[in-house]
């Protein structure tokens, strides 16, 4: 198959999965109790005054109307809007998701700094010190609650060591933002040279991209630990070695690098697996992202804002996994002709 | 590739040494970090609207009650035993946009003096224009003053508000109105910049309500600097306010969700102050006794929590059912381990603080047996299955909820406690769904029959959540409403809580105490009946 | 003059969770200087491992259980491993079966073989870019320039042996082990592969072994065969004599096997199959398939005693048939 | 061998914890939900091993009371998925054309969610209900079981015996489920036991963020949410024992998941 047409299978193939979604996300705030109209019209409102909020709404309309408006709607970037911010879902997801982004690039960046390595002594060492270490680390970080962990995280290195900062947000207080470039201040801090909000930020960051970062390095580490193992048993690493490769030049240079290309799938996987994480993370360290706005918006009930979520982070799923198997299918040839 | 590939695991080693190095490197020192003009504190709420005659999240209230200033506000007078500490009186008002004001016609009409040279931010003057269009709005816009505004104070015709000269403003009321003055000073009465407001306005939309969601149009201590949903709110002192400037020059607000985090930041003095409906557990607050360098501010207040029994619901339109109820909650053990001393026994639906307030009448104490007895008398089959709703995010309501459980379980109830969103918890409220629920109340008017009229008027849909229904009690209302005579209307005021206390609406449970807890140099505090803080005068003692 | 490698009693086993394996069961080998040794057996006979552990590339939970490897007089068992690096490749070489998966899939061909000049003679880039793309054609590959940049999927499987070769023959080794290299190539590209290792063999003056489940190959290329079972070393012969009278009884079965034009009977598959190597009983492991077994062959391991000048078997029958008639 | 200590250690953990959760009401020492207001934060000792929370209700009661609560939702997910997977993997594998086309465009369709967030959004919108908390943790984990049951069944139903049992003259249903199904079991049991882990994971976060269990049933992820307030005043023994019997109990289902796999499929031993 040609690059090309494996592109355009593969991006047609996700056109019905967006609209499945959608169709679920719709279906999950149509049942979603708790009237936004009367939300919006305060707790004095008269039975009029709630008719008239939900005309204005539109939730007096038949259901496939109401899922047409929704899907319009999405489709012009309009997500409705939040009761408990007054703005559109969508303006404040933007002034979010940068939070949220940085959170996850961070901790990816750390399960994939930490993990990979990991994973490559545990292989190289095979039944070695490393190799329980990690195996132990790795059911450990998945067996023990995201959110258990960051709140021992803060109880420790904030509350009795003083270590980390206060588990509130992305600056300390009294540090300004940097000016926005990319809107991830550790990025913007140091692309401006800021150092002040570039130490600010990358502490506030350490402790909830360290426990996102852990609870996911386990099956990093586990793939690319399973993934070298098979590789140095490979031909190609006995025929190097048999050709007197020195050890260095084998496992770093030839197995390493084979091992890194399955490893791309692996972002895909991760991500979905951080996205659950910066739900419960985001809360436990106050973090302004999306995931702490839509539990927030759980809470009250605002259906919006929920609904976005739900639907974008699906949508960025799908998405990245798409991105993924086009990367991956540009970068290994061998799998376009499965 | 290769280039790529490896330029990439570079910038990857180097950005993760940053990270493992950055707290080495620079770590802001809280006091280094904090400015002495900036007051940080942190609550747990989003502005939802800004619109002031709408009904608003706290965040809502409290950023209108800094940032505009309405014509009058209710007056503060030092705490006894708490110097540096205010809160306000019965009665007792000051002026603020209207520099003074005067009865007439026995009370019938206010008239309010402008003050002179107040300029809101365009650099328009404020003048009877601006508070003749602001009640207008009230009265006339979809929010809820337009209901508050022909119950309270009898006006039901924009006529009614008179602007006698650029600066007179009159108010015609229907006839002389114990709670005129208090309604006239709540929050919602913003003046606001009418030209601005009308400039936004459409034919959609006459009042400019979309607009001013999110657009301030008023003049206060502070103005609106910045607002991040979810991160913080920035306040900053006006220039040329027609006060002196605030001590503090910024208020930071930090959305802090998570409770136990307020905590660590009062603890570790990351911000000065918690704020917030109740902004700490009263747990919390009492683990913050004797901590150095925090203090603590309590006072008792008109908050109310009860047991609503739904009387639409059986076994709760049985009298007895209701009595023992009363007699079965377990208020001696909800009191120590629930509120820590901060709150007292309800022995009336009329709060302690609230003339008229019949103290020594209530006979209900935890009495298992009289309890049983009562429940054997009505005659009612047990075990009574029974959901006992609460409002998700209310520690105080969830731990009194689990103590309450148990005891109704002993006297034949099979309580399932159900948590609900605010919103959900509401809907089905005014639905008449809960059967059992704790609910509260505040009455920010602090008088009876603001209170009285909310809570057991039977014509009340939406606030009398236990659907009591009493002829005797909706006519008392309605002939001491506007009462003058001070002594006939407490009389009545104290007949309808014998009535009320007779019938058990309630499952009388407690007052809140106000409480803040806050870093040992703050001072300048002030509790008004509508519990906003206003930090115009809070400062570094 | 002494033989180019001498394997002496070598025994490798592997260790697993239910018992050792002895994949190679003191085994006695020599490859003289110059010639082509066939090494033949079924699939699991040892062969591979024999060659891994003349490379010492036995990895845990193999080990080498005893014996002693000398190349060239050099006991490779006792060099220190960065000595023995410097053997790998550059004395001693291989050639794999399965080219395709022997070639590093993300490195272009070329860069595999000059990587192996530029380690093991110190060349510049330049040079051993010069040298690779010079053996590439020697090798047979058309346009070397291109076919350097290629990786190893876009090549065919001939191509790909080619390459392998080239990268084994690369730094002039005196000792060449193929492994199975005919491995998937159809017949005509097999041929042409196992002349060119002849042709290369005799232009460098190498050692070949060439390790084979094939007779058919052995008879027309080696010098002498030797014939693995289930670890065991059970004949060892030049080939003309190998052919001409096979005297171990699992050879003569391997030899039936040969599938032939000159002869009308189908070809007959070795009956019985290899036995398990765990825990092996000690004695001759064809025991199980022999069809002249006696007692003592379950119970002791047949010495190798010589047939011929040149022909060397390990069998407890064909000793007594050949002292019953000495005329053999 | 250390695996296998290791192995049969997690599996006697499982037995444990289900003996006691079956146990109950004879091993816990106290009501697990009578609050107690004499004993209230009680710090860990004698009298309340694992002390007691601000109703003075025993934590150690509670933590056994709760591993019901736990393990229930988490089988019941499990089983209700793996029944709901396997049935639709089934026919999709077996039946092929359109019917597939569907199962596995429902499957994509599910999976472009990352589970939690569509648990999470399943129980926001279906109301906090065990059996609602249960569906959507069921929903979530169907996905697996189809396609695994799909492409074995496409392996399988290609070999000998399933021909034969063609040939016999057995109606279709019967082949599926009695013939076919059984050879597709090892790698499912294998999953479902991981899920089981997964399973308490899910319940637990979603305790955490106000979805799930309701009091006044004890559940651990719950009671590990409830602790995290009080921290901070210092009563660190609510918060972090109900995480303990999270994280034991889920690596226990990993580590037996993990080495039934290396029992049940040689192929990966040592790999994963």
């Amino acid at each position: 198959m040609g690059l090309g047409r494996y592109v355009a299978t593969r991006v047609l193939l996700v056109l019905p999965t967006l609209f499945g979604v959608t169709l679920i996300t719709f279906a999950l705030t149509y049942l979603l109790p708790g009237n936004p109209a009367l939300v919006k019209a305060g707790p004095l409102a008269t039975p009029e005054h709630i008719r008239e909020m939900e005309r204005q709404m539109g939730l007096d309309r038949p259901v496939p109307v109401q899922y047409w408006r929704y899907l319009s709607g999405v489709l012009r970037g309009d997500f409705g809007e939040s009761a408990t911010t007054g703005r559109p879902v969508l303006q404040d997801f933007l002034q979010r998701v940068p939070a949220t982004l940085e959170l996850t690039l961070a901790s990816m960046l750390i399960a994939i700094a930490v993990g990979i390595p990991l994973g490559v002594v545990a292989a190289v060492r095979r039944d070695g010190p490393v190799d329980h270490a990690s195996r132990l680390l790795g059911v450990g970080g998945v067996a023990m609650p995201t959110f258990w962990t960051g709140l021992l995280a803060v109880y420790l290195f904030f509350y009795h060591l003083g270590v980390a900062p206060p588990p509130l947000g992305r600056l300390s207080p009294g540090v300004m933002a940097p000016t926005a470039l990319t809107g991830l201040y550790a990025v913007d801090a140091l692309l401006t040279g800021n150092a002040r909000a570039l130490g600010s930020a990358l502490h506030q960051l350490m402790l909830p991209s360290l426990t996102l970062g852990f609870s996911v390095m386990a099956p990093v580490t586990r793939m690319v630990r399973a993934t070298m193992l098979e590789i140095l048993e490979s031909d190609y690493i006995k025929a190097a070695w048999a050709a007197g490769l020195p050890r260095r030049t084998i496992v770093y240079g030839d197995a390493l690098r084979n091992c890194l290309i399955p490893v791309i799938t692996l972002v895909g996987v991760v991500f979905g697996f951080l996205m659950a994480g910066n739900v419960v993370v985001e809360i436990v360290f106050a973090w302004p992202g999306i995931g702490n706005y839509a539990v927030t918006s759980l809470l009250t009930k605002d259906a919006a804002p929920i609904q976005g979520f739900v639907l974008f982070v699906a949508v960025v799923y799908v998405l990245i996994n798409l991105t993924v198997d086009l990367v991956y299918g540009v970068v290994d040839p061998r799998i376009r002709l499965r | 590739m290769n280039l790529d590939r490896r330029s990439f695991l570079k910038v990857t080693g180097g950005a993760a040494a940053l990270l493992a190095a950055g707290p080495a490197v620079v770590r802001p020192r809280p006091s280094e970090a904090q400015d002495p003009n900036t007051l940080v504190a942190a609550w747990d709420s989003d502005i939802d609207t800004l619109d002031p005659s709408a009904f608003k999240s706290n965040g809502g209230y409290v950023t209108i009650a800094n940032i505009c200033d309405g014509p009058i506000g209710w007056k503060v007078r030092p705490i006894e035993g708490r110097p540096g500490f205010f809160r306000s009186r019965p009665g007792e008002f000051d002026g603020m946009l209207a520099e003074s004001w005067k009865e007439e016609d026995d009370g019938a009409t206010l008239v309010f003096r402008v003050r002179r040279g107040v300029k809101f931010p365009s650099g328009r003057p404020v003048t009877a224009h601006s508070f003749k269009y602001s009640f207008d709005r009230g009265l006339q816009s979809p929010g809820y003053m337009k209901l508050i505004i022909p119950r309270l104070i009898q006006v039901t015709d924009p006529a009614q508000f008179e602007v006698r000269d650029d600066s007179t403003f009159a108010i015609k009321m229907k006839a002389y109105g114990p709670m005129a003055l208090d309604t006239v000073a709540l929050s919602n009465n913003a003046i606001l910049d009418a030209d601005e407001v009308k400039a936004h306005a459409s034919t959609d939309d006459p009042w400019a309500a979309e607009w001013l969601k999110r657009n301030p149009a008023g003049v206060g201590p502070y103005r609106l600097v910045k607002n991040e949903p979810g991160v913080e709110i920035v306040l900053e002192a006006t220039p040329n306010y027609w006060r002196p400037k605030p001590p503090f020059e910024r208020i930071v607000l930090k959305l802090v969700p998570n409770e136990a985090d307020r905590v660590l930041l009062l603890k570790r003095k990351a911000i000065q102050l918690v704020s917030g409906r109740p902004g700490l557990s009263p747990k919390n607050v009492k683990s913050l006794e004797g901590e150095p360098g925090l203090k603590i501010l309590q006072v008792p207040d008109t908050t109310c929590h009860y047991l609503g029994m739904n009387q639409k619901k059986a076994p709760f339109d049985n009298l007895s059912v209701r009595r023992a109820v009363n007699y079965a909650i377990p208020i001696q053990a909800i009191l120590p381990n629930v509120l820590y001393g901060y709150g007292a026994q309800m022995k009336s639906p009329v709060p302690s603080l609230t003339p008229s307030h019949l103290g020594d009448y209530s006979p209900y104490r935890h009495d298992i047996a009289r309890a049983k007895a009562l429940m054997t008398e009505a005659a009612v089959k047990t075990p009574i299955p029974v959901d006992l709703a609460i409002r998700v995010g209310w520690p105080t309501h969830e731990q009194a909820a689990v103590w309450i459980q148990r005891e109704l379980e002993q006297i034949g109830f099979k309580v399932n406690i159900v948590k609900e969103s605010d919103a959900t918890f509401r809907q089905v409220a005014i639905k008449g769904d809960h059967a059992l629920s704790i609910e509260s109340w505040q009455s920010w008017i602090n008088d009876p029959f603001y209170h009285l009229s909310f809570l057991f008027d039977s014509r009340q849909k939406f606030t009398n959540l236990s659907f009591y229904v009493n002829e005797k009690v909706d006519k008392l209302i309605d002939d001491n409403m506007h009462e003058p005579n001070v002594a006939k209307r407490n009389a009545a005021s104290q007949e309808i809580q014998k009535i009320v206390i007779d019938d058990a609406v309630w499952g009388l449970l407690w007052y809140d105490n106000w409480v803040r807890v806050m870093t040992a140099d703050l001072s300048g505090l002030e509790k008004r009946w509508d519990t906003f803080e206003r930090y115009y005068s809070v400062r570094r003692a | 003059m002494r033989p180019l490698l001498e394997v002496e009693n070598l025994s490798v086993a592997f260790d697993t969770d239910e018992g050792t394996v002895g994949a190679v069961d003191a085994i006695d080998l020599d490859v003289r200087r110059g010639e082509i040794l066939g090494l033949v057996g079924e699939s699991g006979s040892g062969k591979s491992v024999t060659a891994l552990a003349v490379f010492r590339l036995i990895r845990p939970p193999g080990r080498i259980a005893g014996g002693s490897i000398r190349f060239d007089g050099r006991d490779l068992l006792a060099l220190p491993e960065e000595e023995m690096r410097r053997i790998r490749g550059a004395q001693i070489a291989m050639v794999f079966q399965s080219p395709r998966t022997a070639l590093n899939p993300v490195l272009p061909v070329g860069r595999q073989i000059a990587r192996l000049y530029r380690l093991h003679q110190g060349c510049s880039a330049a040079e051993a870019r010069r040298r690779t793309l010079e053996m590439l054609g020697l090798v047979g590959i058309p346009e070397p320039e291109r076919r350097a940049r290629d990786y190893a999927h876009q090549l065919s499987g001939g191509m790909c042996q080619r390459v392998m070769i080239a990268m084994a023959l690369a730094t002039s080794p005196r000792l060449l082990l193929a492994d199975e290299p005919t491995t998937g190539l159809d017949v005509s590209i097999a041929a042409q592969i196992l002349d060119l290792l002849r042709d290369l063999g005799r232009r460098t003056g190498a050692s070949i072994v060439l390790i084979t489940h094939d007779l058919g190959v052995v008879a027309g290329l080696c010098d002498r065969v030797a014939v693995m079972h289930a670890g065991q070393l059970v004949e060892c012969a030049d080939v003309r004599s190998l052919f001409r009278e096979p005297a171990h009884p699992y050879t003569r079965a391997l030899v039936r096997s040969i599938p032939r034009v000159d002869r009308e009977v189908t070809m007959e598959p070795v009956p019985g199959v290899v036995p398990s190597l765990l825990d092996a009983p000690p004695g001759c492991r064809y025991a199980d398939r022999c069809p002249d077994v006696l007692d003592v062959c379950r119970t002791v391991k047949p010495a190798r005693s010589a047939r011929a000048r040149d022909h060397e078997v390990a069998c407890y029958a064909t000793e007594a048939a050949r002292v019953a008639a000495p005329r053999g | 061998m250390r695996r296998n200590t290791l192995s049969l250690l997690a599996l006697g953990a499982i037995l444990t914890i289900i003996g006691l959760a079956l146990a109950a009401p004879l091993v816990a020492p106290y009501d697990p939900d009578a609050p107690q207001a004499e004993e209230t934060l009680q710090a860990p000792g004698w009298r309340h091993w694992l002390g007691t929370d601000i109703y003075g209700r025993d934590q150690l009661s509670r933590i056994v009371w709760a591993a019901r609560v736990d393990l229930l939702v988490a089988l019941a997910a499990t089983a209700m998925a793996l029944t709901t997977g396997c049935v639709l993997g089934a026919l999709a594998g077996y039946r092929g054309g359109l019917v597939d086309q569907v199962v596995m465009r429902l499957v994509d369709t599910i999976m472009a969610f990352p589970a939690f967030i569509l648990a999470m959004g399943i129980t926001a919108a279906a109301g906090n209900a065990t059996a609602n908390v249960v569906v959507a943790i069921a929903i979530t984990h169907v996905p697996i079981y189809t396609r695994l049951i799909r492409s074995e069944m496409l392996r399988v139903r290609e070999m000998e015996y399933a021909e034969a049992a063609r040939t016999v003259g057995n109606r279709q249903r019967r082949i599926i489920f009695f013939h076919l199904l059984p050879n597709c079991f090892p790698p499912v049991i294998v999953q479902a036991t991981l899920a089981m882990g997964f399973a308490i994971l899910t319940v637990a976060a979603l305790s955490f963020i106000g979805l799930g269990i309701q009091p006044p049933q004890s559940e651990w992820g719950a009671m590990a949410a409830e602790g995290a307030s009080y921290i901070v005043s210092g009563e660190w023994w609510i918060f972090l024992f109900p995480g303990l019997a999270i994280m034991v109990t889920v690596l226990a289902f990993n580590l037996v998941g993990d080495s039934l796999r290396d029992l049940l499929d040689p192929r990966m031993r040592g790999v994963a």
